[in-house]
């Protein structure tokens, strides 16, 4: 990608020339900042599948060998070849980590969240240049770290990706890297999220007020409040962890505990649940951030193909600041079986369902814009298109799991797996592909292959399906999640212990339907069909009146904004978009 | 700079006597800490000593009183998720089964 | 293109956009301190007995680092007053004594932390003195990093005041507000620490 | 609805409330359902109806009609039912409305990497008291002998009998980090804190008996299963005899592979058979290496046969 960024400083502003390092390393242009992001979190998604790919051979075939790899894992880990439970738990939490605070989120906010809301308010950077590079190398740091945990002795976290104490707290040092790197990823996150708000608050170009934002920029922005605000109760319950594990305090450890028959030195008066509490505060917003920009790029996409303005854009606007505020209060529906009352309880199951009602109204907006619409199948709108049905049957298992007597047989069973994976993987993974798609000639002037594209689109989502589909079957069936061998032992997994290899096969399979992305990423990018102009897809939003790539300052004349986000197919106009930057009378 | 360009004289006096009330309350504040009374009215008097110290400070060195709309947008959204951290686990300490 | 309100205010949000930066940033350090209030309610609340700070605090000292904070606030927002006075020279003695201020209270605090040590009270001993050390050492480290801030702006930073004085009076009421609330943070936990 | 869901791998309840929960998730799924299939069904016509080449123009406006607003109230107040109607007064019920314990069975539940030690009062029906320090390889629960209360107490590691028809009480600890005690055969799942003690309650309606002939199932067998792991963990539920009269398997025996060969050539290639454990203990909360493999199994009896299972533990004791 490197002549990309090299078009990108043609632009006027920097009479003396910038340095190597100063251009592509620590770069303060958010578009490089972007795409450093873009391929750092794209080759942690790929390490976190990696991982998962490891615990499926696992999970199908207990005990065995794993073919080609086992032999280079160490001795540690898989004497033989053969996974030992300790590795199998350290990879489920590296797997749940990497994937959402590496994978998803600097993804969906890092990359996209910086290359294009710039773009899209019509501003020539972010708000503070510096502040997003240190962000990005503050994220990098906290990658590295989350690496190197693997090396520690004892191997990496292995407390899930929830960290529950006291588990965690008599866990081996991973625990203790593993908390480090979140310390780096939560301040990277704050200081993105600050970031963003004052870019979006402060320098829309003119005209563009906040009922003209494209939905895009409208879930960035809710995004970022919640990381503001959500993340800081995590970061101070990992110092509490930290002390506990190396002061010896014990702030989540409770009087008299015995671990393997030994009396532990900890003066105790501690809570676990208070772990859960601070934790659960971040992480179910965190979802929301998760799927939020994930439904601002369909949104984007969906309109810009339907040709046809998104349907109930104000109720779309106003829902997702809805389901953005309670999404701070609904956290302890994952802790309805910690010993509940019922005022307790009904408060928490009451929020859940009142939070199902804006993630309806979103979905129903989505919907209905299909109606009267002159729908381009090209493969973003395809990934847009499945995200919908595939996000709806995440989305409604959620209900289940948000009433606490029906999630009294399916928490902690590979329902809530299923139940998730369907919003995060063919949702959100999906939503982040038809970005890449929608984007990439905007990036770097040339468009990715469509045949392999479509190609890369079905296959994915045949195999998505494979993998998590079952998932219901065996959590309706009883089985918990993070079993080692899958619950083979179990006499209620019998009926549905044979299905785990058909997952398996299923999730090496998406492997596989991912080479043609990756080669047609990297290749399109130099041997991609030239675009003919800045706005190959005919849309109205402001980043495609950039010359293509962007130059440092983004735009050649100061925009100005007339209009709503997608006027498509305004009667009584020749052309069936109008962009938001287009004078009156023209 | 939000504030209207009032003469900073007038601003330096108010900084003082915002600062000799800090003073004044502190001197309180620990001088009740010595009534020993019980767990209840002192937290309630110390709280309610701390939020008139914290009244000032936030409004006067950091002239929140002449601030924007939306900063108080902001810290009210921010004081409704604080106070829900506060209160819904203590809620559930309090009504747990057994 | 320039990045536009890094000194003036937009005129529709009524602030530049360090201003909005700065108040984002503490109302993220609200919830942080929060968490940790949070914590100290429940663990409390569920404790069976929970000593009083003053029974093992040093209240005096604890009083006299109040004293110093709300002093160290007064010196910080004079230095900014000195700036829209264009008294160079007085904000320099202001901010310098600002960050002399912030010193007296590490040394008081280590003072305070030796004793305890002394006496063989860690954080491990009890969730009481677990809170208070997280609590006042991470006060701690903001109070660090506000000396450095201040600091370079005493320093270094300053030269900024030649070239782009309104920018440079923006910097100072940003520090400041930072500055303001780490003091505020001290207002709650001395008494929630030391007084009940 | 519910049906379907067995049919999924719901599997069998054998509690008296398991009904209730079954249907309140049946209730749900229905509600699932008919928004997927509604929606699901609007959206492949839109996907057909309105592509380019059929629909070269896009209407500006769309639908005008406000239906969807209908919908969503419709959907909100389906959720406030099942909130108010079921969710609120079954979970009620299931943490508030405990039998006393003088109907009930009572038992402790002690939770520890990687069992679970059960703990009965004997037969004064009191806990006697449990001290860490005495905690060791023989004495899990810690449990002081020299106390009064402490003489009659029995406990079992992995195996929790009860039993049927009868309130059972289990208070839930654990000794060293959060475990989750899951049945799913009685829709009974709760976290196991330390540093707390947690009770839960239900009612068991089937033994495990009539369990096994509940869930027993009818294996078609070839030669391929010598191999079999899944089969070899069974338990036939009939006796199987070769032409001469001699017994292959005999009832309640494991199917072991290698008489596999013996029953198809006697012509015999269904077997009758069921898991030996029907109703487990499973272990929900990740609790380290071997959570895996904590695995309890439960035992429900008739009283008689749960009378006499108590008194022959006990009977132990004196040894
Ligand atoms: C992006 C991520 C994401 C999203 C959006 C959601 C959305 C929701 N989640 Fe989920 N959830 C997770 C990620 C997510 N979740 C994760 C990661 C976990 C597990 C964490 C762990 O334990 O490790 C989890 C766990 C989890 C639990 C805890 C389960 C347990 O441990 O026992 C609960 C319980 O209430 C829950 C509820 C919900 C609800 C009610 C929603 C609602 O917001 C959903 C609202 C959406 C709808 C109601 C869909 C609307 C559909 C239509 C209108 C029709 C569609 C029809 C067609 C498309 C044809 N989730
Ligand atoms: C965002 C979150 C996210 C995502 C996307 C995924 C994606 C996947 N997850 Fe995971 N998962 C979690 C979050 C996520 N997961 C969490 C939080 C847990 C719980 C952990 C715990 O127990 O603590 C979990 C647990 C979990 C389990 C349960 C383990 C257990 O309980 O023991 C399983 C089992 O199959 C699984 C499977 C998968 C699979 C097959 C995918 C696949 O969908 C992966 C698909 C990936 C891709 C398609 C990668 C695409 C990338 C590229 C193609 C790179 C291109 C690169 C360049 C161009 C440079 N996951
Ligand atoms: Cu015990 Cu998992
Ligand atoms: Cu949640």
């Amino acid at each position: 990608m490197a002549h990309v960024a090299a078009v990108a400083h043609t632009g006027n502003h920097h009479e003396h020339p910038l340095g190597f390092l100063q251009k592509y390393i620590f770069s303060q242009d958010h578009k490089v900042i972007g795409l450093q992001y873009l391929l750092t979190s794209l080759c942690f998604l790929f390490f976190g599948f990696s991982l998962m790919m490891m615990m499926r051979w696992q999970l199908a075939y207990p005990g065995q060998p794993i073919p080609f790899i086992g032999g280079l894992l160490g001795e540690a880990n898989a004497p033989g070849g053969i996974m030992l439970p300790e590795f199998y738990n350290q990879l489920g939490a590296m797997h749940g980590t990497i994937m959402v605070f590496l994978g998803v989120v600097p993804l969906a906010v890092g990359a996209f969240g910086n290359y294009v809301v710039p773009l899209q308010i019509g501003a020539p950077d972010m708000a503070f240049p510096k502040l997003n590079m240190m962000s990005y190398w503050v994220y990098f740091l906290g990658g590295v770290t989350m690496l190197a945990s693997f090396l520690m002795p004892g191997g990496a976290a292995n407390s899930g990706w929830t960290s529950y104490a006291p588990l965690s707290v008599i866990a081996t040092m991973g625990q203790t890297v593993w908390l480090f790197g979140m310390v780096f990823l939560i301040t990277s996150s704050l200081l993105g999220s600050i970031n963003f708000i004052v870019t979006i608050v402060q320098l829309r170009a003119r005209g563009l007020t906040f009922m003209r934002l494209p939905f895009f920029v409208w879930s960035q922005l809710v995004t970022s409040f919640l990381l503001l605000l959500a993340f800081p109760p995590l970061e101070a319950a990992g110092v509490m962890q930290l002390m506990d594990r190396l002061a010896g305090t014990s702030f989540f450890m409770p009087s008299g505990l015995v671990v393997a028959g030994e009396v532990m030195p900890y003066s105790g008066g501690g809570s676990p649940l208070l772990w859960q509490h601070l934790f659960w505060f971040l992480a179910h917003p965190e979802v929301y951030v998760l799927i939020l920009p994930a439904l601002g790029i369909v949104a984007e996409i969906v309109a810009n193909n339907t040709r046809k303005p998104l349907w109930g854009y104000n109720s779309l606007v106003y829902a997702a600041i809805f389901l953005g505020f309670m999404s701070f209060i609904v956290w302890a529906h994952h802790m309805f079986l910690t010993g509940m009352g019922t005022v307790i309880s009904t408060f928490f199951q009451t929020t859940t369902m009142i939070i199902s009602i804006p993630s309806v109204i979103i979905l129903t907006a989505l919907f209905i814009s299909l109606w009267g619409a002159s729908m381009r199948f090209n493969t973003q709108m395809l990934f847009a298109l499945a995200f919908l049905p595939m996000f709806g049957i995440g989305g409604l298992t959620g209900l289940p799991l948000g009433l606490a007597p029906t999630d009294i047989h399916l928490h902690d069973t590979y329902y809530v797996i299923g139940h998730f994976h369907y919003v995060v993987a063919p949702g959100t993974i999906f939503a982040l592909f038809a970005g890449v798609y929608h984007w990439y000639p905007k990036v770097t002037g040339r468009m990715m292959n469509e045949f392999w594209g479509k190609f890369h689109f079905w296959g994915s989502l045949v195999c998505m399906n494979g993998i998590f589909m079952p998932m219901f079957v065996q959590g309706l069936a009883g089985v918990s999640r993070r079993l080692y061998d899958g619950g083979q032992q179990y006499a209620h997994a019998q009926g549905v212990f044979h299905l785990n290899e058909w997952m398996s096969i299923s999730a090496w399979m998406l492997a596989l339907f991912q080479i043609p992305f990756i080669i047609n990423f990297f290749l399109s990018s130099r041997k991609g069909r030239k675009v003919e102009s800045d706005n190959p897809w005919e849309a109205t939003t402001l980043e495609w009146a950039t010359p293509t790539p962007p130059p440092h300052g983004n735009f050649t004349v100061v925009p100005e904004v007339h209009r709503g986000p997608y006027e498509y197919s305004v009667p009584g106009h020749l052309r069936d978009y109008t962009p938001q930057h287009q004078p009156e009378k023209a | 700079m939000s504030n209207t360009q009032a003469s900073n004289g007038a601003h330096a006096r108010i900084y003082v006597v915002v600062f000799v009330a800090l003073l004044a309350l502190t001197i309180v504040t620990v001088s009740l800490s010595y009534l020993h009374l019980s767990v209840f009215p002192s937290v309630l008097l110390a709280l309610i000593v701390a939020s008139i110290k914290g009244y000032l400070v936030s409004n006067y060195f950091m002239h929140l009183i002449s601030e924007r709309r939306l900063i108080y947008a902001i810290l009210v959204l921010t004081g409704i998720f604080f106070l829900s951290l506060i209160f819904l686990p203590l809620s559930h300490f309090h009504d747990r089964v057994g | 293109m320039q990045i536009p309100y890094t000194v003036a205010e937009r005129p529709d949000t009524g602030v530049f956009n360090a201003k909005l930066g700065i108040w984002l940033f503490l109302a993220s350090e609200v919830m942080l301190f929060g968490a940790l209030f949070s914590s100290y309610i429940l663990l409390r609340t569920g404790a069976l007995a929970w000593p009083h700070g003053y029974t093992i605090l040093n209240v005096p000292l604890a009083t006299l680092n109040t004293v110093v904070l709300i002093t160290s606030s007064i010196t910080m927002v004079m230095s900014w007053v000195a700036l829209r006075n264009r008294d160079f020279g007085k904000y320099r003695k202001y901010i310098g004594g600002t960050v002399l201020l912030g010193f007296v209270f590490l040394i008081i605090k280590a003072i305070e932390y030796g004793a305890k040590f002394e006496h063989h009270l860690y954080p491990s001993e009890n969730t009481f003195l677990a809170i208070y050390f997280t609590l006042t050492g991470l006060h701690g480290l903001h109070v660090i990093g506000g000396m450095i801030v201040n600091a370079y702006f005493w320093g270094p930073g300053s030269k900024m005041w030649v070239t782009d004085p309104e920018r440079f009076t923006n910097r100072i009421e940003v520090a400041g507000l930072y500055w303001h609330f780490v003091d505020l943070v001290w207002i709650f936990l001395f008494p929630v620490l030391y007084l009940l | 609805m519910q049906q379907l869901l067995h049919y999924l791998g719901l599997p069998l309840d054998a509690s008296s409330h398991g009904p209730q929960v079954d249907q309140m998730l049946a209730v749900v799924h229905w509600l699932m359902l008919v928004l997927f299939v509604g929606w699901g069904a609007f959206f492949g016509y839109t996907l057909i109806r309105f592509r380019k080449s059929r629909n070269p123009r896009a209407d500006y406006a769309g639908v005008k009609s406000h239906v969807s607003s209908y919908l969503e109230i419709g959907v909100a107040v389906f959720e406030a039912i099942l909130l108010v109607g079921f969710a609120v007064p079954l979970w009620a019920e299931r943490v508030n409305e405990f039998p006393s314990e003088g109907d009930a069975t009572v038992v402790r539940v002690v939770a520890e990497q990687f069992a679970w030690n059960i703990h009965y009062p004997g037969a004064d029906g009191k806990f006697g008291r449990t001290d860490i320090k005495l905690i060791s390889a023989e004495n899990p629960l810690g449990l002081d002998r020299e106390d009064h209360d402490a003489k009659d107490d029995v406990f079992t590691v992995n195996q929790l009998n009860l039993p049927v028809g009868k309130p059972a009480i289990l208070r839930l600890s654990s000794k060293d980090v959060i475990h989750s005690f899951g049945i799913p055969l009685l829709r009974v799942k709760q976290d196991v804190i330390p540093g707390e003690v947690i009770p839960v309650w239900f009612t068991p309606t089937l033994t495990s008996v009539q369990l096994a002939d509940a869930t027993a199932r009818t294996y078609t067998i070839s030669m391929k299963d010598t191999s079999n792991a899944l089969l070899s963990a069974l338990v036939s539920r009939e006796e199987y005899r070769a032409k001469d009269g001699v017994v292959i398997v005999s009832k309640d025996q494991p199917i072991s592979p290698d008489v596999i060969p013996f029953l198809l050539q006697n012509g015999i290639t269904e077997i009758v058979a069921v898991s030996p454990s029907p109703m487990e203990i499973a272990c929900a909360q990740l609790c380290g290496l071997g959570h895996y493999r904590m695995r309890g199994y439960v035992t429900i009896q008739t009283e008689e046969e749960y009378r006499a299972w108590l008194a022959q533990e006990a009977s132990y004791l004196q040894e």
